[in-house]
């Protein structure tokens, strides 16, 4: 492999991993919180639909964005609803919003433009622009680091960098705020949270409000960075990906922002390489295809270990019996 | 001890949850400019008012009982299985393999051994997650969803280039011999002028899951192994008190929940399509999680529940044969349901109480 | 009488949670300055009161009145800006937090930690050395041993600056010396004016510690008097409403061969920490052992792994044949198969199945039994007709055999895992804990249990950190320390001091002294 | 009244399925007849379409896809007054005689869109994105690439299937990085097949500012000047026809290729800066030669091989 096509597949991986990180910072939000969330596919492909057809009507991205956050918000109160309010089950509630999300994005779509579950290709100011970091062009010349520079981390959309920006700010909050001391709290212990006076309610509904908000994110970018639309299922099964990365991580944002790169890169090593020949033996299509989803299970069984979730992950918090 | 009484619980709780994810749905239907009454009633009339729409809600409340009971079995080891999917997927092709590599006299003896082959290639992908989980801990949920998309591509690649026959454009196997066709209930309860259940794909199999049903009761509430699996799934470390090995739970539950995903494939490819075609599971492996989770992991409750979305499904299917309505509107209904009965169940759990606690004091 | 107001005074507070009442109608007055004590039965609805003055719970009914002034306290923050503090029964600590992050959450200052976590820093430092509170600030809390967990716990509640402070049944898990040292801190505290609410179920520390004591039977208050003015007795009966037996009778051991031989156990946990340092006993037919020890130095360990549920090198025979310790023949099932009955010390995360029937419980781990099998399936009928028998040999309440476990109280608990255990009439008996937070009532009847077992010429290992129980019972009394015995002691030759020393790992031995 | 079943793609997927409905839509309008339509939403609904559709009376039944034949070969004896129509399918015509078979010569077509690949490449290397990886997909590519070759012998051709599973149809995503991928691999002309994941092979390549190949439908509108050409696949005639026969469908297997306009590419408006007169004369030539049959197109369907590609 020769060093353009490297960088161009680490371009591709860039690509890849940033609506996977930003989906499993919002995983982690959420479950750092308690709350756990398989309902990430379903927030990413609504606002990915909310943010393509509002950017479809209007042609600006920014206001999709805004829809595409408001659509994944609704979706994460009525997830907060069940589980915190109702004190419902939380897995059910993702799987609930997984299939709203998949049909409401279709029906929506169809009722509104006609074109089969799909939006307008959308053009223009209603997509996201790439943007050329500064000197790019300039330093392009120098051996190395100038491609890298200007192929690998210059041309990306804001969400790209957003993306990224959002790790060290996620590790950040979690870890140097007092808002971060009482999320991870209310994740282990929620008793001890009630009991110093602060409201686990709140503390929780905040998390998953956080969750919609960066799954809007990355909604946003399947639909107005990546692509120039929606079509239906487009998020393919890429919540269940970040999900897993979050495990992968163990919740931490640094190793989120790992487990994200190299599940994307994974993806960009099969998406180019298919049909390997190794000396006379061709290595199938579908060994490619499948080649993610195999080392992730050889990762996890060999290096990963035991995961062990925040600790109230998952069970309501009652106090009355 | 109770706030409620139990039937309360059981029924009227499922009852009205069930009516305000109808009323929801019904608005949602009257949004995008269609007659929800008008709906129901098509829907009803296509899946329960015809001998053959029961044939069809029947057809899809088998794969679901299967999966369902699947997702019930693991659970109850505390074992979030998400790979019903590939599991049938893979149970799929055991059944292919048998039928179509062995020569069968009778259907029932072909029927034996299918279900022996779906139930073990299920149980065989559901191994490795299995293993992994008790012997190196990798979570069961990220390795289960794994192996449902390299089950997906494993299937592709022996359809597509193994199992086709030579010039056939379907990434499908060839129809199995005739030997093999299962009774459907067309075949069993139609009379001369009678012709019930015409046409329609509920078969013998449905009848096997039944028979699943009670032998997951049993096996559950009723035998050693079923007692260690609740033991396991309330508390390891009382199950390692009372010298119940946690391996040996984990992986035999997921073998048994692996194997009834598995013998779903024995409705879908044998008793349905009659030869194995690319995506025979179709989801029936996810909503599985969901009639598992409604039906409170009770075979019973998994039975009602798989029925309520064979219902969903088939009358869906003639809400989109007759009307504009998209078919993604089932969807939305399913997933109406499931939220309703299944997460937001305390929203009209807690009124209730304090009604019935209300009119005890009084 | 002075005009002084109360510091806390609570009128007609009632609670229920479903059909059951746990709070009937309960006045109390706790004046400033002063150590108020609460017994009662397990059940009675102390822990519930003053959750309900925590703001934790909400009352149904009542009024709550805060140094005279009446006070709604909707939530511990309201609680907690009236000055008051609660170190839980059941501590309300986040784990994998430091101890300092335990003390600032929910009173930081300011929306970023580190100004927050400095302030602390220097507060934990004087509150030490103040009050001999004493905790590594940066210590993960699950490092912490119990006792320094309580210490954080009454550090959180300083740190907020609470004046009235409620301690639900402190010295639980606390040994001898640290109890002592406990009741110094909370000296201090009265003598500086701070007003004490005291639960527990030791009457011995009501005697020593408080000023005034009110005593709960189901749910209501059935007394409040001058500690100076009654006695443990007529404590007791008005807690329990009859006469008890205070101390267990019974004639001296029979003292037969010696059935279990360990030696030289050792015990690695999951950690990689060693736990069993070279342990080596001998426990003979007709007699109790008990295993004395602040909790965590071992004991847990040692019964695990000779009940099966741990792997251990060493060699330990059962009437001279070898029990296995690791791989094949090691788990709980080839343990009871030889004859070793097990009274787990956590009765609700190891000995019961929570949701599952008191009968479906009370075959646990003998469920493989040929006599509870009626071909591939389990005989329910010959089980529940065996655990009605239990329930009523035992005195089960209620006797319902199909109520599920998590249902019955924690006494009641216990007896269903003593009765399934003793009825098997196992040749050595392992028992942890045997009355933890268990009512004086059920006390009587399960030390009564184990001397009948113990006569019957059963052998029988008793771990507790209760030095009262351990002296009660015991006919031969090996302390632990550090995964080491530190030597075997007859109780009547030796007192709770020389005990208490050993516990604490002073010892005049020189070849143990040289071993640590 | 005819009726039509749609494949699992959707009525609306900018190709197939659409040209089907355009097709009825077309009769529909000219006759003002009306027509019966449903979109499949499981395998087991196969059967039931086409019984209730011929137990309601509609004659012809249409569908769409070749999954479709297998359902019809079982219910087709059931209704011997109803005609079934499979596009895209075959169905024994001696076994059931009210079935008619439309099977297009999608290498044909493919062909002549790989010629004008070839011609407009600047960079010799010219691609295919596929979707689904099976036979009919295969057999798109290999079209390609043999009309490729024809114009270069040593042009370059890169071949990526989306994926294994029906999701594959509807992936986007990967399709404008499978897309991306080809461009820095040094590809300036890339041919879709591949239904609604097409639309983000499309989107890329006008992004990327290099040609693309839109399939079945015209999409040269998608993004004019930047489509070089779509392969046409006359669904929508086939569709057309059928309708306008009703009842009195002549049944049987039918092939359409070049000779009958069944397959073909799209000139117009949107591409017409892009086909030179040149590129539109040597193709017209290989037309006429592969109608006269002195090319033969290598259909991979027919043996399972390509000569012209490796997969
Ligand atoms: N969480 C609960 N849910 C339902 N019922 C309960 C619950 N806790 C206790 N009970 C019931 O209430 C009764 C009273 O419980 P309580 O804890 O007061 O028992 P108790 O009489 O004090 O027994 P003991 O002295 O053995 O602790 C119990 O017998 C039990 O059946
Ligand atoms: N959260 C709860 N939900 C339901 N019932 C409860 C709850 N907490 C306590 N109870 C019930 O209320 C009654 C009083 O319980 P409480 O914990 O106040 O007793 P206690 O006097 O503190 O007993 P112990 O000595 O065992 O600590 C018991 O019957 C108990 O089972
Ligand atoms: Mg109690
Ligand atoms: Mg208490």
């Amino acid at each position: 492999m020769d060093f353009l096509t490297l960088l161009q597949v680490l371009d591709s991986t860039i690509r890849l991993a940033t609506p996977l990180l930003l989906a499993c910072l919002a995983g982690l939000f959420s479950e750092r919180a308690g709350i756990f969330d398989i309902g990430l596919e379903g927030k990413m492909l609504a606002a990915a639909f909310f943010s393509a057809a509002i950017a479809a009507v209007t042609g600006s991205v920014w206001l999709g964005l805004l829809a595409g956050i408001a659509a994944s918000l609704a979706l994460s109160a009525i997830h907060g609803l069940a589980s915190i309010t109702f004190r419902g089950n939380q897995l059910i509630s993702g799987v609930a919003i997984n299939f709203l999300a998949s049909g409401l994005t279709v029906l929506v779509a169809q009722d509104w433009f006609g074109q089969g579950g799909r939006t307008p290709s959308l053009i223009g100011a209603g997509r996201w622009p790439d943007i050329t970091l500064p000197f790019a062009e300039t330093l392009r010349p120098v051996p190395i680091l100038g491609p890298i520079y200007a192929e690998l981390i210059s041309g990306h959309s804001i969400l790209v960098y957003t993306a990224l920006l959002m790790v060290p700010v996620t590790w950040w909050v979690l870890f140097r705020t007092r808002f971060g001391l009482r999320l991870r709290a209310v994740g282990e212990a929620p008793e001890a949270v009630d009991t110093a006076g602060v409201s686990v309610i709140g503390l929780r509904f905040a998390a998953v409000a956080i969750c919609g908000l960066l799954c809007g994110l990355a909604g946003s970018y399947l639909a107005t960075g990546l692509q120039a639309g929606f079509v239906r299922e487009m998020t393919a099964g890429r919540g269940y990906i970040a999900l897993a990365a979050l495990i992968f991580a163990k919740w931490r944002p640094w190793h989120a922002l790992g487990a994200c790169t190299l599940f994307g890169l994974l993806q960009a090593v099969a998406l180019r390489y298919q049909n390997i020949d190794l000396g006379g033996i061709t290595i199938p299509v579908q060994v490619m295809d499948a080649l993610p989803y195999i080392l992730t299970v050889v990762i996890l069984a060999g290096f990963v270990g035991k995961a062990i979730p925040p600790r109230a992950g998952g069970e309501p918090y009652v106090k009355e019996r | 001890m109770d706030k409620m009484p139990a039937w309360a619980d059981a029924i009227l709780v499922p009852l009205i949850s069930l009516l305000l994810a109808a009323i929801l749905s019904a608005g949602v239907i009257l949004a995008i400019g269609e007659n929800p009454i008008e709906a129901f009633r098509l829907m009803v009339d296509g899946a329960l008012m015809r001998s053959t729409g029961w044939g069809y809600t029947l057809y899809y409340a088998t794969n679901f009982i299967f999966t369902g009971l699947a997702v019930a079995v693991a659970f109850h080891a505390r074992l979030f299985n998400i790979g019903g999917e590939g599991q049938a997927t893979v149970g799929g092709l055991g059944v292919a393999l048998v039928c179509l590599y062995l020569p069968w006299p009778h259907w029932s003896l072909a029927l034996v051994a299918a279900c022996i082959g779906a139930a073990a290639f299920g149980a065989l992908w559901a191994l490795i997650p299995a293993y992994l989980q008790a012997k190196r801990g990798s979570h069961i949920v990220i390795t289960t969803i794994m192996f449902n998309f390299i089950a997906a591509a494993l299937l592709n690649y022996v359809l597509v280039n193994l199992l086709r026959p030579a010039g056939q454009m379907d990434p499908a196997t060839e129809v199995f011999p005739p030997a093999t066709h299962l009774p459907t209930f067309q075949d069993m309860f139609a009379t001369a002028d009678n012709p019930l259940f015409r046409g329609a794909p509920a078969n013998v199999t449905f009848f096997l899951a039944l028979i699943a049903c009670v032998a997951v009761w049993v096996l559950i509430w009723r035998t050693r192994l079923g007692y260690e699996i609740r033991a396991q799934g309330h508390s390891e470390s009382a199950a390692r008190y009372a010298g119940i090995s946690p391996t040996r739970i984990i992986v035999v539950a997921m073998l048994i929940s692996g194997g009834l995903a598995g013998l779903m494939s024995v409705n879908t490819t044998m008793g349905e399509a009659e030869r194995l075609v690319l995506n025979a599971t179709e989801g029936a492996g996810f909503i599985g999680i969901a009639v598992a989770l409604m039906g409170r992991n009770h075979p019973f409750g998994v039975f009602l529940a798989a029925i309520l979305f064979g219902f969903l499904y088939q009358g869906g299917a003639e809400l989109a044969l007759w009307t504009n309505i998209p078919r993604e509107l089932i969807v939305v209904i399913q997933a109406l349901v499931i939220l309703f009965t299944g997460a937001l169940d305390n929203m009209v759990r807690m009124p209730l109480e304090r009604l019935f606690s209300r009119r005890r004091a009084a | 009488m002075t005009d002084t107001a109360p510091a806390i005074e609570l009128k007609g507070i009632s609670k229920a949670f479903g059909p059951v009442q746990a709070n009937k109608d309960i006045s109390i007055r706790v004046m400033p300055g002063t150590i108020h004590g609460i017994i009662g039965e397990n059940g009675a609805g102390k822990s519930t009161l003053m959750s309900i003055l925590y703001g934790f719970y909400r009352a149904d009914a009542g009024e709550i009145f805060v140094g005279g002034r009446k006070t709604e306290i909707p939530d511990s923050q309201a609680a907690i800006a009236a000055g008051i503090g609660m170190v839980f029964q059941h501590f309300k600590l986040v784990q994998n937090f430091t101890v300092l992050e335990n003390v600032i959450l929910g009173a930081e200052d300011g929306r970023l930690l580190r100004p927050s976590l400095a302030k602390a820093r220097a507060a934990l430092k004087s509150l030490a050395e103040e009050y001999e509170l004493a905790v590594d600030p940066d210590a993960l809390v699950e490092t912490l041993s119990v006792g320094h967990q309580q210490r954080v716990e009454i550090l959180k509640a300083l740190y907020r600056q609470a004046d009235i402070l409620i301690l639900d049944e402190p010295t639980g898990v606390l040994t001898p010396a640290e109890a002592d040292h406990l009741f110094r801190i909370l000296d201090n505290l009265r003598a500086e004016g701070k007003t004490i609410i005291l639960i527990t179920h030791k009457l011995r520390e009501i005697m020593e510690i408080t000023d005034t004591v009110s005593v709960m039977r189901r749910g209501e208050m059935t007394a409040t008097v001058k500690t100076a003015e009654t006695s443990p007795q007529e404590l007791a009966e008005l807690m329990v409403g009859r006469k008890v037996l205070l101390r267990v009778d019974k004639a001296p051991a029979q003292v037969g061969e010696t059935l279990l031989k360990i030696e030289n156990l050792r015990h690695v946990d999951e950690k990689g920490v060693e736990r069993l340092r070279g342990i080596s006993l001998d426990l003979r037919a007709g007699e109790v052992l008990g295993i004395a020890g602040v909790a965590g130095n071992g004991q847990s360990e040692l019964l695990q792994v000779l009940g099966g549920c741990a792997e251990a090198e060493g060699t330990v025979t059962l009437r001279g044949a070898t029990l296995p310790l690791s791989g094949a023949g090691s788990d709980g099932r080839a343990r009871r198969a030889a004859g070793i009955g097990h009274v787990p010390e956590d009765r609700q995360h190891e000995g019961l199945i929570m949701p599952c029937t008191a009968w479906e419980n009370s075959v646990f781990g003998y469920h493989r039994d040929p006599a509870w099998q009626k071909g591939l399936i389990m005989d329910q009928a010959a089980i529940r007709a065996d655990a009605a028998g239990k329930i009523e040999r035992f005195d089960v309440r209620p006797p319902n055999p199909n109520l599920a476990a998590k249902n019955f109280s924690g006494g009641n608990q216990q007896k269903i895992v003593l009765a399934r255990e003793i009825e098997r009439n196992p040749d050595v008996l392992l028992i942890g804990q045997p009355t933890r937070g268990v009512d004086i009532g059920a006390i009587e009847f399960i030390h009564q249990e184990i001397i009948r077992l113990r006569d019957q010429g059963k052998a029988i290992l008793l771990v507790s950190v209760e030095l009262d129980e351990i002296f009660a019972l015991s006919d031969r009394i090996a302390v632990m320390f550090d995964g080491r015995i530190m030597g075997i002691r007859d109780p009547d030759a030796t007192d709770q001091r020389e005990l208490g020393l050993m516990m604490a790992g002073i010892t005049d031995d020189p070849k143990v002294a040289l071993a640590i | 009244d005819p009726a039509l079943i749609y494949d699992l793609g959707g009525k609306f997927d900018k190709s197939f399925n659409e040209a089907a409905y355009n097709g009825a839509q077309r009769w529909a309008d000219e006759t003002g007849g009306s027509f019966k339509d449903i979109e499949l939403q499981s395998e087991a609904q196969r059967e039931q379409a086409l019984r209730r559709f011929a137990e309601a009376g509609f004659n012809p039944v249409i569908t769409t896809g070749f999954s479709m034949s297998t359902p019809i070969a079982n219910v087709a004896a059931d209704y011997p007054d109803t005609k079934f129509v499979t596009i895209d399918g075959y169905v024994d015509p001696a076994e059931h005689p009210n079935v008619k078979s439309i099977l297009f010569a999608e290498h044909q077509g493919s062909y002549l869109v790989g010629m004008l690949a070839a011609m407009a490449s600047e960079s010799g290397t010219i691609s295919f994105v596929g979707g689904m990886d099976i036979p009919l997909i295969r057999k798109f590519a290999c079209g390609y690439a043999q009309g490729a070759k024809a114009v270069n012998p040593d042009i370059t051709i890169i071949a990526n299937m989306t994926g294994t599973t029906p999701a594959a149809w509807n992936d986007p995503v990967k399709g404008s990085e499978l897309t991306k991928a080809q461009i820095s691999q040094g590809s300036d002309v890339v041919f879709a097949a591949a239904g609604g994941t097409g639309l983000g092979v499309l989107q890329t390549a006008a992004d990327e500012d290099i040609l693309s190949i839109g399939v079945d439908s015209n999409q040269n509108y998608l993004h004019p000047g930047k489509v070089l050409t779509s392969m046409l696949k006359r669904v929508d005639v086939a569709v057309e026809e059928s309708m306008a026969a009703g009842a009195d469908l002549e049944t049987g297997v039918f092939a359409l290729d070049l000779s009958g306009n069944g397959v073909g590419y799209a000139l117009d408006d949107n591409n017409a800066d892009l086909v030179s007169d040149e590129m539109e004369t040597a193709v017209e030539e290989a037309k006429a030669s592969i109608i006269a049959g002195d090319i033969d197109v290598h259909d991979y369907t027919s043996d399972d091989s390509c000569p012209a590609l490796t997969f």
